[in-house]
């Protein structure tokens, strides 16, 4: 059933909320400034805003639902043990300016993620304000350039692999880099010797995705990393994809500088239809001097202190500035170290082995009907990459994608990696049961026997979702970003 | 552990079909010295929902939260009272547990709550467009700083002495790094906002001024002559709203001549959250469009003709564009967009009004009442919902002292502005709705006792 | 999409909960009575039982999502303030035997809500230790019994109108009363005559729903009244149908004994797909000294008190015993309590009035097409009645209701009242919008046209539900009330 | 106000088209001097969300919650710690907002729920079926005794002393009315339970005996010694059991004899709620199905032959059969229903098993070291997880005077048999999963403070 826009169900003066009256008018002094007349906003009384609300959220698909394999999106189960500790009085209801001894509790959470952190990577130290997996990029970059100018070097070249995620290079060059890109060998993995080439004193670093957008570890990791940092430049990783080696191995035993970890991703905080998210950023001895105000410190006594800039004093004087107002995503830190403590140590390395087995199950149960480049290489890591060669001609990764939605299920990541034809990044986390894996396997392996047989109904599947497929060209070419329908130009309907 | 379906069967059962002996025979690649043996070290073992709960429960408690005291702080980020409904519903796992909308036939649920949202801001905000939400109201500043340099391809941006300072830091942190040219105005203790120095500073090298309605202090701009002096040299204004219910009472800087308007949407739907996560809100003339950054809702039809929605013109964005994107921003804050949207629905026009009008009356009883208290002056003449009082001494001391009477009562400038002389004694005091006569009478009670000793 | 049974998908040994471990094994004395081996009751992980949950909730239609107009059961918006409310630690997480010290604030809610009942009636005090409006009635028998014991008399005959809810006989006969029959009026009304003619010695008592069953007000109600207490009986109100007249008239005024009161009717409590509920009942004076233990009582000095077995006490001699563990629903007297000053003495009356109004809408707007047997005799109250007279040879009002389901309604109530052939009852009540109902109202009005020009494929309605018409003979012919699908029974799929 | 859609234009319009000149036009059927002409006086208007929200916070934090205390109460309701995601669940709009299933197309999650619950509480009863709950467990013990009453054609229950005396004083009240006979034999401060007490009373006109497993004072009877006896008469044999999670450790009712079993669900997923709503629990033999009292879901087919679940065997209910019903219930706890029901689904057996391992552990920890007190001796011989303590003075003191220092340390019987002798040092302390080594120390020195004057 379609549901109206709030806009087209509202009414003028129609109000959700009730008020204690005002007992006093505005200001004289106001008047000046005042509105001649409320926003155009009509409003929703709270049994129509609820009916509107719950009948839209019924047209999305959710992890709630079932399965949602989006290679390098980590779509795992959301406990909602965190949901109900995030919402405790004294984590929701604080202001982040509140003196420093009524927040105590709220410093600790900080600190004890920042420490579970820290040695889950096995690194010197983290930067928890980011605000998400890109910003937290930037901050891991910008890390980098504040050390190059504490040394006086001006290197202006990040390295980044053609495999990367988009973001890697956008926030090089946000960051003022530029960027040279680095082959993939036949196998997946970044070329060491194309890099080595490209090492100099201009390259101020790499940014290097492990385990990469192919779904596979980088053997050669350490051996970057000690030719980098022997070139004078540091090593970023893009933590991604964490997931897969939480508890395994520590990206600090393999040379890396600096980090990010998506906590919406391996620790599980939700995704909520595109965030938020939070991106803090580990950093090795050589970038932690620089991390970003503000910042959580332990002292010796076991006391905890925040740092800003009104006593960051000489202990601090390198940290590089400020990325954010207030201290990062606290709602999103409550939520990933209830998650931690959850699982221990001992359930993180099961979550990385469950995810890595029950990618590698999709991969070897559908090598035989979908072409896998990359399985011959051996095991992948928590996602399993297929692609479109050898379907009917016409027959493409969109119309596989489109086919799991009638089937039940939300497609996987598409025509990602790049340096795959017609990608298909099957990202199952460790969340999915066997039997549900099953049922997905079965799925599609039948659109991959259909598709193969030249099923031209895959065309223009999905044929049960709440829409078909949605003209993005028309939105593209004349975009409508908001509605007008009552300024005299109704809508589409 | 109960967030682990696979049964030891299972896994025995997977590994046969994979063709490993072990599980670690998946983990070839990695190096064999890098290999950690079995849980790392030092670190407890996986707990039960009630020793978690437990732990976090009590890390709670050791925070004063604002509804268990008289509350006072603003600076930025405001306490307002959210509908129980808004939290309800987005904890519905159709919307919790969603991805970003990148297949829009499942999506439609996300992508019609961003097209209304969007619709929400610009209204709001009274700009043509707005886009989907941005990290939260700092950042949003400083890309919209980057994007009036893409506009006007010049490079230089002033910052009104009344920009909040944090936002101030975060602009001057990036553009040491962009190396783009920051002018920043002095912050002082006066009545009236800086939109003289402002005016004074644009030059033809300008990109943009950056202007916060109401001010840091509390304190409203003349956006329309400030509009009006940037547009002459061919700069922007970019007008910032930490305060969106403001809007529901002075006018929308786009309706002044903003040519951007960025904001903090934490007041409506989102609460305090010790800071995050937040809402950056994002709106500007639709000429700029294929110049914004963060994602964007559109409408269009589906093959059947049915109006549904999409992200679009993504070519500005990274995952297309890559190093030649208008912002290396991926994640928006949907969830929280979720929340300010169903909040600003069950409000509309008129409520939003409403609730304007009452947070400015509990203010003004509250100045009413803190400015009888010998040696504590008011410094605005005009002001929202917040303002700054000038105490007889230094206001940083008085805070910790007040907490220390269980009284959260308001943000020193002294922690703001910590480089800054002579603000020192400032004390900015934000009231909202949330603000009863009870609240107003201890605080004042209390601030009077450590002023002048009369006993509490 | 299926949703399998949570043991289809359930295995041995998994759960969904973490434990500390045990410290001490089973005492020894223990040991003969252990059982051998766990209940058979095969687990879910939390990502599998929060997707089979959701999933399930999915098959049901809701007030939250559209318009839910059975007749008589008022199924209004349920605040989620309530919710939240209710969810305080301060009530949830109270025991209901701690000391009165302890619980002040609970004994308040309490009084607090008895106070508005009483007010809102007129009556003189409540019994709030009833489960539901089943049991309010039998509290109200059994008052009227009690009653009747002290004064010596047996009387044992309880009338009660042709229209009543069923549960009105069954609750006569459960406190030990003869049912005798009134009829009701071709208006729709009971029969005043007729009711007098059988009163005499033997009659306890009558039970009238008042509002009653066609959706009439009984203009009679304080003569049938006078009545009956004439002839020494007691005057029992139904009270299910209070949300058309709260804050409209008092029951009290019009002669009432007892009625109870539906906290998820009138008050707004969620239904929850099938209770709880909750069904305090007012009592006049003659009653009030009979009501049920506990109860709690404000004192003169405004202290509160919990009165039990322990402190009963002479004051309370008459009490006639406890109907219940505890003290009855607290959880719904939270949410009753929240609703009720969330409206007021104001937004109550609202309620009636907008409940009333929105019944008269779809009244008048659907009587052209569809026979409304009371229509003539005026207003109706909160719910209008129509009938199937009229439609082409075959069509029923079950297939006009299994065709509101393809509409995307859910039906009003069906073949109720009894007095009506094919009866359809339908209430809005006062949280549909305008709007809303204009919808619901086109859909009706069209359904009606269809019926009377013999559209057959209504029979097979609905067409668009999970499910298609359930064989209901097969289900109690044999019944299957267990899942033995793992006992080598499989179960039908 | 907040949850009224129609707006004054909307009633204008609406009453037109009924033709009505007034809204009290459709009030004539009132009798004019009954009929209200104003909101009632003395009551308070309506209220905004935050100030109701402040009255009932300011009302709950009168209370002392178990979580906020050291906490030793049962006697018939159990703190057990529930998962998040069962609350979680149960607020979904689609299950907290539907009502009875009675169009089963669109109600198949509530009924397929009910269906599963049904099964689960027939295994873990050890029954062959179970309807699909009552209001509470005491209700449904007297829901026990008529149907027993029913299949036997005989009127006389004795209930066994170790009954729950609300229960039991539920069970007379009613018997009162129906005049059916009750014995109820006596309670006694004894190690055993009352059984060859129960056997000796059971004669040829005896319908049932009722007896409570474990039993109130946290003793075990002998279960199929009972049931053989009663069978041995013609009788059957109901019992009754307060906390299921102690099915986790000991054998089902069922599985030893009994013909009917009720009980209490409250124990999972309900929680405390002072009390209410609580869950009844009702389980028998398949052969009694047509004499059950309240709802039944049971399994069918669609018109497509696809499996649904019904409401079934509505030829016993009230709404059909009217006063020959086999009970005038109606409503059902089926929201509590399905609280219990994701909670024992995310235990599984095993779970239960774990948790009732758990919770008997905690229970030995906790006697061990009150019964170290001096003067405090453990009546029972054996116990699940609550068991009677005999103190050298009236519990009942003891239990206020604890309250005074913030310790929940059980329900004395005094309180729950006011008018038995010789009880009065009895005092019930119930110990769950919850109860921490702190609670039990806290409770402990306190106790040991109060009795022998340690300070504390």
């Amino acid at each position: 059933l379609e549901e109206p826009l709030s806009f087209e169900l509202g009414a003028e003066g129609k109000c959700g909320v009730d008020f204690d009256a005002a007992d006093r008018a505005p200001a004289a002094g106001l008047s000046k400034f005042l509105r001649k007349a409320p926003p155009a906003l009509p409003g929703l009384t709270e049994p129509e805003a609820v009916r509107h609300y719950t009948r839209l959220s019924r047209q999305n698909y959710a992890i709630d639902l079932g399965p949602f394999p989006l290679g390098s999106c980590t779509m795992k189960h959301n406990p909602r043990l965190n949901e109900s500790m995030a919402r405790l009085p004294g984590f929701a209801d604080v202001h982040p300016l509140q003196p420093q001894t009524s927040v105590e509790g709220a410093l600790e959470v900080i600190e004890q993620l920042a420490d579970w952190l820290i040695t889950l990577t096995g690194m010197a130290s983290v930067a928890m304000s980011p605000k998400a997996g890109a910003h937290g990029e930037l901050c891991g970059l910008l890390c980098i350039r504040a050390a190059l100018d504490a040394r006086g070097e001006e290197r202006d070249v990040v390295l980044v692999p053609e495999s990367a995620h988009g973001t890697n290079p956008a926030t090089a060059a946000f960051a003022g880099f530029k960027v040279q890109s680095i082959p993939a060998t036949p196998e997946g993995r970044v070329d060491l010797e194309a890099l080595k080439a490209k090492l100099g004193p201009n390259v101020a670093g790499v940014m290097i995705t492990n385990p990469n957008t192919c779904g596979l570890f980088e053997p050669d990791l350490k051996r970057i990393a000690d030719a980098v940092h022997a070139a004078g430049g540091y090593v970023y990783c893009d933590g991604a994809n964490f997931n897969a080696i939480v508890g395994k191995v520590r990206p600090g035993d393999l040379g890396v500088d600096a980090m990010h970890i998506n906590l919406h991703k391996t620790f599980s905080t939700p995704h909520g239809g595109g965030g938020p998210g939070a991106g803090p950023v580990v950093l090795s001895e050589a970038l932690a001097p620089f991390a970003p105000l503000p910042f959580v410190t332990r002292g010796a006594d076991g006391t905890i202190h925040l740092v800003e800039e009104e006593n960051r004093g000489e202990g601090h004087a390198q940290a590089f500035g400020r990325m954010v107002a207030f201290h990062g995503q606290m709602g999103m830190f409550t939520r990933a170290l209830t998650y931690i403590l959850s699982h221990g140590a001992d359930g993180l390395r099961q979550v990385a082995e469950d995810a890595v087995l029950n990618a590698n199950y999709v991969l070897r149960t559908c090598e035989d009907v979908l072409p896998a480049p990359f399985a011959k290489s051996g095991p992948c890591m928590h996602e399993a990459l297929f692609s479109d060669a050898g379907l009917a001609d016409g027959i493409s990764t969109l119309d596989i994608a489109k086919g799991l939605i009638d089937e039940g299920f939300h497609p996987m990541t598409v025509y990602f990696p790049l340096v795959v034809k017609g990608a298909m990044l099957v990202e199952p986390t460790e969340t999915e049961s066997k039997a549900g894996l099953d049922r997905f396997i079965a799925s599609l392996r039948s659109l991959a026997e259909r598709a193969k047989a030249g099923d031209q109904s895959l065309h223009s599947a999905p044929h049960f979702a709440p829409r078909r497929r949605l003209d993005e060209t028309l939105a593209a070419r004349k975009p409508v970003l908001v509605w007008k329908g009552d300024a005299g130009e109704p809508a589409a309907s | 552990m109960r967030y682990l379906p696979l049964t030891p069967a299972d896994r025995t059962e997977m590994l046969a079909r994979v063709g490993a002996d072990s599980v670690d025979d998946l983990f070839v690649d990695v190096p064999e010295e890098a290999r950690l043996s079995g849980p790392i070290e030092g670190l407890p073992m996986h707990a039960s929902e009630m020793a978690v709960e437990r732990h976090m429960t009590a890390l709670a408690a050791k925070n004063l939260s604002a509804g268990s005291a008289p509350f006072f702080l603003g600076a930025g980020a405001y306490r307002h009272h959210v509908p129980a409904s808004v939290d309800h519903l987005i904890q519905r796992g159709e919307f919790l547990t969603a991805y970003t909308p990148y297949q829009p036939e499942i999506a439609q649920g996300t992508l019609q709550v961003l097209f209304e949202f969007q619709t929400q801001v610009a209204r709001l905000f009274g700009t043509d467009i707005a886009n989907a939400s941005m990290y939260d109201g700092s950042t949003a500043c400083w890309e919209a700083i980057l994007m009036a340099a893409r506009v006007t391809r010049k490079g230089k941006a002033v910052l009104s002495g009344g920009l909040h300072p944090h936002y101030g830091e975060v602009v001057r942190t990036m553009a040491r790094f962009t190396r783009d040219e920051i002018v920043s105005l002095g912050t002082e203790l006066a009545a009236e906002p800086d939109d003289a120095a402002v005016i004074g500073a644009i030059d033809d090298a300008t990109s943009c001024v950056v202007v916060q309605y109401p001010d840091v202090l509390g304190r409203i701009p003349d956006l329309a002559a400030i509009a009006e002096a940037a547009h002459a040299r061919g700069a922007l204004l970019v007008a910032v709203v930490t305060e969106p219910v403001a809007l529901g009472l002075i006018e929308a800087p786009g309706a002044l001549g903003a040519d951007i308007v960025v904001g903090e949407g934490q007041s409506l739907g989102v609460g305090l959250q010790f800071g995050g996560p937040y809402l950056g809100l994002f709106g500007c003339r639709e000429k700029f469009v294929r110049q914004m950054p963060g994602r964007l809702c559109g409408e269009t039809v589906d093959a059947e003709g049915k109006r549904g929605f999409v992200l679009t013109l993504s070519t500005r964005e990274q995952h297309i564009r890559r190093e030649k994107a208008t912002s290396n921003i991926c994640t928006n804050s949907g969830l929280c967009a979720l929340a300010f949207s169903i909040h600003l629905t069950l409000l509309g026009g008129e409520g939003l009004a409403q609730l304007a009008a009452l947070n400015h009356a509990r203010a003004r009883a509250a100045f009413e009442r803190l400015t009888r208290i010998p040696g504590v002056e008011l410094l605005n003449s005009v002001y929202f919902n917040e303002a700054t009082l000038i105490l007889p001494r230094d206001a940083r001391e008085v805070v910790q002292e007040l907490a220390g009477r269980k009284v959260l009562g308001g943000v020193s400038l002294g922690r703001l502005f910590p480089v800054a002389d002579g603000l020192g004694k400032g004390l900015l005091v934000a009231v909202t709705e949330t603000t009863t006569d009870e609240d107003i009478e201890t605080f004042a009670t209390e601030l009077e006792s450590l002023l002048v000793g009369v006993p509490a």
